[in-house]
């Protein structure tokens, strides 16, 4: 275990810009100079200049503010998305790994059909069959992921099951639930919030693709991922339409794969490849 | 030293994927060709060759196969492969005289055998779906009975009811003709490469990639003037652009072909020109009259009063659209001209006495055709908020076509923004659809328009034949759909020829361009 | 032998739930959307407005009115028979369909995990041996880069700049080469970043195992020593997840494949998606599915041949 | 001149990320060519450290100072390709753990002629025959088969054998062998000592023996170096300092085999990161000096023995 002080000073760099943008999503309603969806005919397609930041997209809209809410869309739902992927992939594979048997069974099965699934292709065809709405993305998104999470949990549960004090405390006559929440959650919560961090940046990265095919949010939902859709047609003569949300969705994964990295490195965890990447 | 044996690797990997780059480079880039002869390429958002299974196997725009009658400049039917007709009094029979000494692609003569053999097919593959127009024998020549070859190389068709307007029915898809052997009458499917009678012959097509078209030689008419045309499957409009960027392609067609912001954008090169032609396409919003708010007239006055059409040409169809207030598109010849009114305060005043002050929650649909084709997101986006003011909080749901059609039959909405396009110039069928109270689109729709002055024209119009008096009837419904509105026209759609100054003649018509005289400028 | 024959049976038996399981995804695909088949039939041309009757009467002959169970077990065996049914759109073969497509977009994943793997294995290697020093930092970044770009701005930039402005690689098309230059890397950065990371990964954990010691003690110079007892060892794990990349590929190919116009898969569905063509969602599902599945049978049969401990069946 | 190895103030640290940890402290040494000198102490008291210094085995987190004078030139000093002309070719070291010291993914006859290959530049069919050959010598019953197997499929005692082949397999001067006898049983234990004591007669190696096993070193070693947290505490010939140990550390190790008094020590180590000031055994020491405490004590010469110990001051 090393103390957050020894962390390399790129890992604090990648927290203050993670900081900045989950701080500027939260407080967008008092930072942005626009309401992010108000049309100004007179002011489209502008370049940066005092009074917009980043210009104007071609209705108008303040970019800047626009930008500061699509942080709010995008990272709000990729934290639900990523909430709800945890709960039922920690569940299910809790479940598994803890009762073993046909129970086992069945959910490993179902974990290996969705691994068996290339997760956007499956993300596409639930989206495109649903239709387009945030609980459709909701749901595709956490269909598509929770196996991952389940795999790595019910290997923890294996692994801690077997070890002595929890067969003392069962003989104390604790109940199952009660060691899974009280033991068993606890042991593996270092490598749960690891994996959740991680999560979070692959499911911007999914749903910005989503919604850049129009299957993701809807308008005039200012997200980063349709906000680059619409400036497919303009960025040749205002490449600050592109830039701006493209290099924002950079910053936010890479800093968020970078905590990733340090947390890791904080909790000493033994770099399991099969984890990191699943 | 150590680092040596890494090195040469990288090195090598560095080497192989410049090499690889500049391979490519070669291949990637098109030089202005001296030979008049060098194959033009151009690009289409869809595959214009859907095949063996479809009606038409290709598009007419390809300029492969030729209708009996097709559409003249005037926009009126103009005789084609028919070079003249006559019919019966009672609109029951029809003599079609076929022009002489056409051949098809493969040989064949085209003569009345062959036209039967087509009509044969017709009724087989009824009803067939296409891309491009479904295609039901019993829509297009409704209660034919028999088709013969008659003398003098001529085909009689016979009808069990009169149908009077049965020549602006059979123009361009609605009588292509191919060589009798180059399908299988019984089940319709083409068994061969289709051949027609047109200056262009299709000589390779890869489906989702490329339609390769040669020019037909021994045309009856004037010759085509390219020598051959590949015709690519770009469905991307982004993507369209940059292969005109990158000099991949000389120019685009069909529908959809290039945004008027992306072509705004890439005339500002003067390496690029754009033909403007008039379009049979209108945008509307339609309004769903069935519920509140909309079904109160009043409403519908106000959104329309409301529209800033100026600015959403301006702004978003960069010029490339006419601002109306007509229902009728300005292609049809009985079109007149009638300026869209804006007018904020009354706007204001007549939803104030709809709505009472309240606000209201409406769905607004935004059909994904229309973020394809036209700048439909940022102009919804725009209405929605010209609509706040009216205090009408509206919610834009994209919806693909089919669920937009789910949403109409259930009622489930309150505007939808889209386009209708004039089937042919004769407007009666336009009007009918949407101002009659069982018209198809009225009911579709649900627009719940109602007008007994237009109810009584229109069943007028049945009666009427003569030119001159149909004229006046389609003037008093232009001023009926001014006043009170089945659905609000926002602009005239203008037909854009987006092409390489390399190439010439590159001009729009109605539908499609004119391909067979498009060639490379001489250097 | 007979561990390697009972290595792949086991293997090849295991595939099969995760087949059928693939066949109930799609066919629960087919019951989630929210309208009803029949009607998305009937109402194709989009002119034609279905009675009640003409629904129910199609819905019985498409069979939607028996138990779904036996809805199921009737399309599973369909399938079986190669027959995914019929094109809403294009009246023809689903199955014919997507094999038309299949080609393009298989080439197009080979070409980028074949640019994945000649790029990001040596580059993975070569930070580790550089570990910690400037060249290391530098490649980490730009790992950290590619992880973190979507694929599809990377495309729209790479179109202006080597299409529109440089005139070096074309836009669009399908055929050679040249054309799948473009979208393969696109397609490939996220997934050469992850590989890069993890090769260095795998290779700075094998250089602190005891044998590279051994190695060393023996006088060998290092890159030798990474070449003969590194490299190999380092592949194993990174092999072992060549199948989560080439799943990630598939599925990134969509978004690719529409912006490059290539006529893949990809375009393919999101067409479907656009036409509601149910039988041509569900296929593509099966497909990519199937295609996924026997890329990762691939992967173990290789997996089997790298680590002689698996193909030896000791333990 | 001659072929000993002289370690001249050799000082050896780790930086970890808890702090730099000190694991040789000023080692001065000769090394006696053509003889057995064993090194002994407790887990951590830097022996195997000192062992893989004289090839720079070590970790890239580790710091040497001092030098390391084989041949007149220092090892310490040489660039890294006339190091590897040394490495198992004069100076071979055989590492501890045989289950980890092999390449898994390679047969074992491929693992022990590489060296050779590499160093006698010699065809690939002349290091297999002197592969199989080596195999003989360290009696495997099947040397063909042995040479053709994974490294998994040998049981440990043969690995541990392999190992030693492996790292004799250039006839080098010198070996180092690290723990050779670790987890072995009594009776392939007895074979290996037998291996170096017949290296030492025919091929006239010099080993340098790093052991915690006192019962090998007693019986197999010349010389015998004990070793304390990084440092010296006595060094003698094998027989004279198990007999009369002079050092109260080294009267502990003996007392604490288990067919002696099997009376442990008391106490840990001390921690190489705050390393005790005065005498590093103090902590532990029955006959403790206020002296002890304060300052270290100089390596002494007594009876032909070598003790860092105040009582002999």
């Amino acid at each position: 275990m090393c103390n957050i002080k020894q962390l390399p000073v790129i890992y604090k760099i990648a927290a203050c810009i993670l900081m900045l943008m989950v701080s500027s999503a939260i407080f967008a309603p008092i930072i942005a100079p626009y309401d992010p969806n108000q049309v100004l005919p007179d002011e489209t397609l502008q370049s940066c200049s005092g009074a917009h930041l980043l210009g104007t997209d071609a209705l108008g809209r303040d970019v800047f503010s626009r930008i500061l809410y699509g942080a709010r869309v995008s990272i709000s739902f990729a934290v639900a998305a990523a909430l709800c992927t945890m709960i039922l992939g920690v569940t299910l594979g809790m479940i598994s790994g803890y009762f073993g048997g046909i129970i086992d069974t069945i959910i490993q099965l179902l974990v290996n059909i969705f691994q068996g699934l290339p997760g956007m292709s499956m993300m596409i065809a639930i989206a495109g069959v649903m239709g387009p709405s945030t609980i459709s993305l909701l749901f595709a998104v956490t269909l598509t992921s929770w196996a991952g999470f389940s795999r790595i949990v019910r290997g923890e549960v294996l692994k801690i099951r077997e070890e002595n004090y929890i067969e003392g405390v069962r003989s104390l006559g604790a109940s199952d639930f009660y060691i899974l929440v009280h033991y068993i959650l606890p042991n593996i919560f270092n490598s749960l919030i690891i994996l959740f961090t991680v999560r979070i940046g692959t499911i911007v990265l999914s749903i910005a693709s989503l919604s850049f095919l129009g299957l993701g949010m809807q308008p005039p939902e200012a997200d980063w991922g349709a906000m680059i859709n619409d400036a497919k047609i303009y960025f040749r003569s205002y490449p600050n339409l592109l830039l701006a949300p493209g290099l924002c969705i950079l910053a936010l994964c890479a800093s968020i794969n970078l905590i990733g990295d340090a947390l890791r490195d904080l909790f000493s965890i033994e770099q399991d490849r099969n984890k990191q990447y699943l | 030293m150590r680092n040596y044996y890494l090195y040469k690797t990288a090195l090598r990997l560095l080497i192989t994927l410049s090499i690889m780059v500049s391979l490519a480079g070669c291949s990637g880039n098109t030089e202005q060709p001296n030979d008049p002869d060098q194959e033009i390429v151009l690009a289409a958002a869809r595959d214009l060759t859907p095949g063996d299974k479809d009606p038409y196997y290709t598009s007419s725009i390809l300029q492969v196969w030729e209708p009996l009658v097709g559409i003249g400049e005037d926009g009126r039917p103009a005789p084609k492969l028919a070079k003249a007709w006559e019919h019966s009094p009672d609109y029951t029979e029809w003599i079609f005289e076929l022009a002489e000494g056409i051949k098809f692609h493969d040989g064949t003569p085209f003569n009345a055998a062959a036209v039967v053999k087509n009509f044969e097919r017709y009724r087989n593959i009824t009803p067939r779906v296409s891309p491009f127009y479904l295609f039901d024998i019993n829509k297009i020549y409704p209660n034919l009975k028999k088709v013969e070859e008659r003398e003098g190389n001529k085909v009689k068709l016979t009808f069990s009811q009169p149908f009077s307007t049965l020549i602006y029915s059979m123009t361009n898809f609605g009588s292509p003709m191919f060589s009798p052997y180059c399908f299988d009458s019984r089940t319709g499917d083409f068994t061969a490469v289709a051949s027609g009678t047109g200056p262009f012959k299709i000589i390779a097509h890869v489906t989702k990639q490329y339609t390769l078209l040669e020019r037909n030689d021994e045309y009856y008419g004037v010759r085509a003037k390219a020598k051959r045309i590949r015709i690519k499957n770009i469905p991307n409009a982004e993507t369209r652009y940059s292969a005109l960027k990158a000099g991949e392609i000389m120019g685009v067609l069909d529908i959809g072909s290039l945004t008027p912001a992306l072509t705004s954008e890439l005339v500002k090169d003067n390496r690029f020109a754009v033909a403007i032609g008039k379009s049979t396409i209108t945008h509307y919003l339609f309004c769903n009259g069935e519920k509140a708010p909309f079904n109160d007239p009043r409403m519908i006055r106000a959104v329309s009063l409301m529209i800033n059409r100026e600015i959403l040409v301006k702004n978003f169809f960069h010029g490339y659209a006419i601002p109306t207030g007509n229902f009728l598109n300005g292609a049809s010849p009985f079109s007149k001209e009638i300026k869209p009114r804006r007018n904020v305060e009354e706007a204001k005043e007549l939803a104030n006495a709809v709505l009472k002050g309240q606000k209201v929650n409406i769905t607004f649909l935004l059909p994904q055709y229309g973020i394809d084709r036209y700048p439909y997101k940022e102009i919804t986006e725009f209405i929605q908020a010209e609509l706040k003011e009216l205090g009408l909080n509206a919610s834009i749901v994209i919806m693909d076509w089919a669920a937009v059609q789910d949403a109409r039959a259930t009622g489930n909405y309150d505007i939808i923004i889209g386009t209708q396009g004039l089937p042919n110039f004769e407007p009666a069928i336009v009007f009918k659809n949407y101002m009659k109270r069982t018209g198809s689109a009225n009911m579709q729709y649900r627009l719940g328009y109602s007008n007994d002055e237009a109810e009584q024209l229109l069943d007028q119009l049945d009666a009427t034949l003569e030119i001159a008096d149909r004229a006046k009837i389609y003037d008093r419904l232009q001023d009926i759909s001014a006043e009170s509105p089945p659905c609000i026209p926002l602009f005239a759609d203008m037909n854009l020829a987006v092409h390489s100054q390399k190439i010439q003649n590159y001009e729009p018509l109605l539908y499609g361009i004119t391909l067979d005289k498009i060639e490379w400028v001489k250097r | 032998m007979n561990d390697i024959l009972f290595y792949l049976v086991k293997k090849l038996l295991m595939i099969i739930p995760v087949l059928l399981g693939i066949t109930i995804a799609a066919f629960i695909l087919g019951i989630i959307s929210p309208s009803d088949p029949a009607a998305v039939l009937l109402n194709m041309d989009g002119v034609s407005t279905p009675s009640a009757q003409e629904i129910a009467n199609k819905r019985h002959e498409m069979g939607l009115d028996r138990p779904l169970i036996v809805q199921y077990l009737s399309w599973l065996l369909q399938i079986l028979h190669g027959d995914l049914g019929i094109s809403y759109i294009t009246q023809r073969p689903i199955w014919d369909e997507l094999m038309l497509r299949l080609p393009v977009t298989i080439s197009l994943a080979s070409c980028t995990l074949l640019l994945v793997i000649v790029t990001a294995i040596p580059l993975g290697v070569f930070m580790a041996y550089k570990n910690n020093s400037r060249s290391d930092f530098v490649l980490r970044t730009a790992a950290l880069i590619f992880t973190s770009v979507p694929a599809f701005w990377l495309a729209i930039l790479f179109m202006w700049i080597f299409s529109e402005e440089l005139h070096l690689l074309p836009t669009s098309g399908y055929g050679t080469l040249a054309h799948l230059i473009m979208p393969s890397v696109a397609l490939g950065a996220g997934t050469i970043g992850i590989l890069m990371r993890l090769q260095r990964a795998a290779l700075l954990e094998v250089l602190e195992q005891h044998f590279i010691l051994t190695a060393k003690a023996k006088g060998m110079p290092f890159p030798m020593i990474i070449w003969k007892h590194g490299l190999l060892n380092s592949l194993i794990p990174v092999i072992t997840l060549l199948g989560n990349y080439f799943g990630a590929i598939i599925s990134g190919s969509a978004v690719i494949e529409s912006i490059f116009s290539l006529p893949g898969l990809g375009s393919y569905v999101l067409e479907a998606i656009r036409g509601r063509d149910y039988p041509a969602i569900q296929g593509y599902v099966i497909f990519t599915g199937l295609v996924f599945v026997l890329f990762n049978l691939l992967v173990d049969i290789s997996y089997l041949l790298l680590n002689p401990k698996i193909r030896l069946g000791g333990k | 001149m001659d072929n000993n190895i002289y370690l001249q103030d050799v000082t050896i640290s780790f930086t970890t990320k808890a702090g730099t940890v000190h694991a040789v402290n000023h080692v001065d040494l000769n090394v006696n060519s053509g003889e057995i000198t064993g090194m002994i102490g407790e887990t951590g008291s830097g022996k195997s450290v000192l062992g893989m210094s004289v090839l720079r085995l070590l970790a890239a987190n580790s710091l040497i100072s001092g030098s390391i004078i084989y041949k007149n030139s220092d090892l310490l000093q040489l660039a890294e390709k006339e190091l590897n002309q040394i490495r198992g070719k004069v100076i071979s070291f055989i590492p501890q753990n045989p289950d980890a010291a092999f390449d898994p993914t390679m047969k074992i006859g491929k693992q022990i002629i590489e060296g050779f290959l590499y160093h006698d530049k010699k065809s690939k069919a002349a290091g297999i025959s002197h592969g199989i050959g080596q195999l003989q010598n360290y009696s495997f019953h099947e040397p063909q088969k042995t040479f053709n197997s994974y490294p998994f499929q040998l049981s440990g005692g043969m690995r541990q054998r392999a190992l030693c082949a492996m790292g004799t397999v250039l006839s080098p001067k010198w070996i180092i062998a690290d723990e050779p006898t670790k987890g072995l049983d009594a009776i392939i234990r007895q074979q290996v000592s037998q291996v170096f004591l017949e290296l030492k007669k025919t091929a006239n190696s010099s080993i340098l023996l790093i052991t915690h096993d006192l019962r090998l070193a007693q019986k197999i070693c010349d010389t015998v170096i004990v070793l304390y947290a990084g440092t010296v505490l006595e060094q003698g010939p094998a027989g004279k300092l198990f007999d009369e140990p002079l050092h109260p550390y080294t009267c502990g190790l003996i007392d604490a085999q288990p067919h002696r008094k099997l009376l442990p020590l008391s106490g840990m180590p001390p921690s190489l990161i705050n390393l005790p000031a005065g005498c590093k055994f103090h902590l532990r020491c029955s006959c403790r000096k206020d002296i002890c405490c304060l300052k270290e004590p100089a390596l002494l010469e007594v009876n032909g023995q070598w003790v860092r110990c105040w009582k002999y001051a």
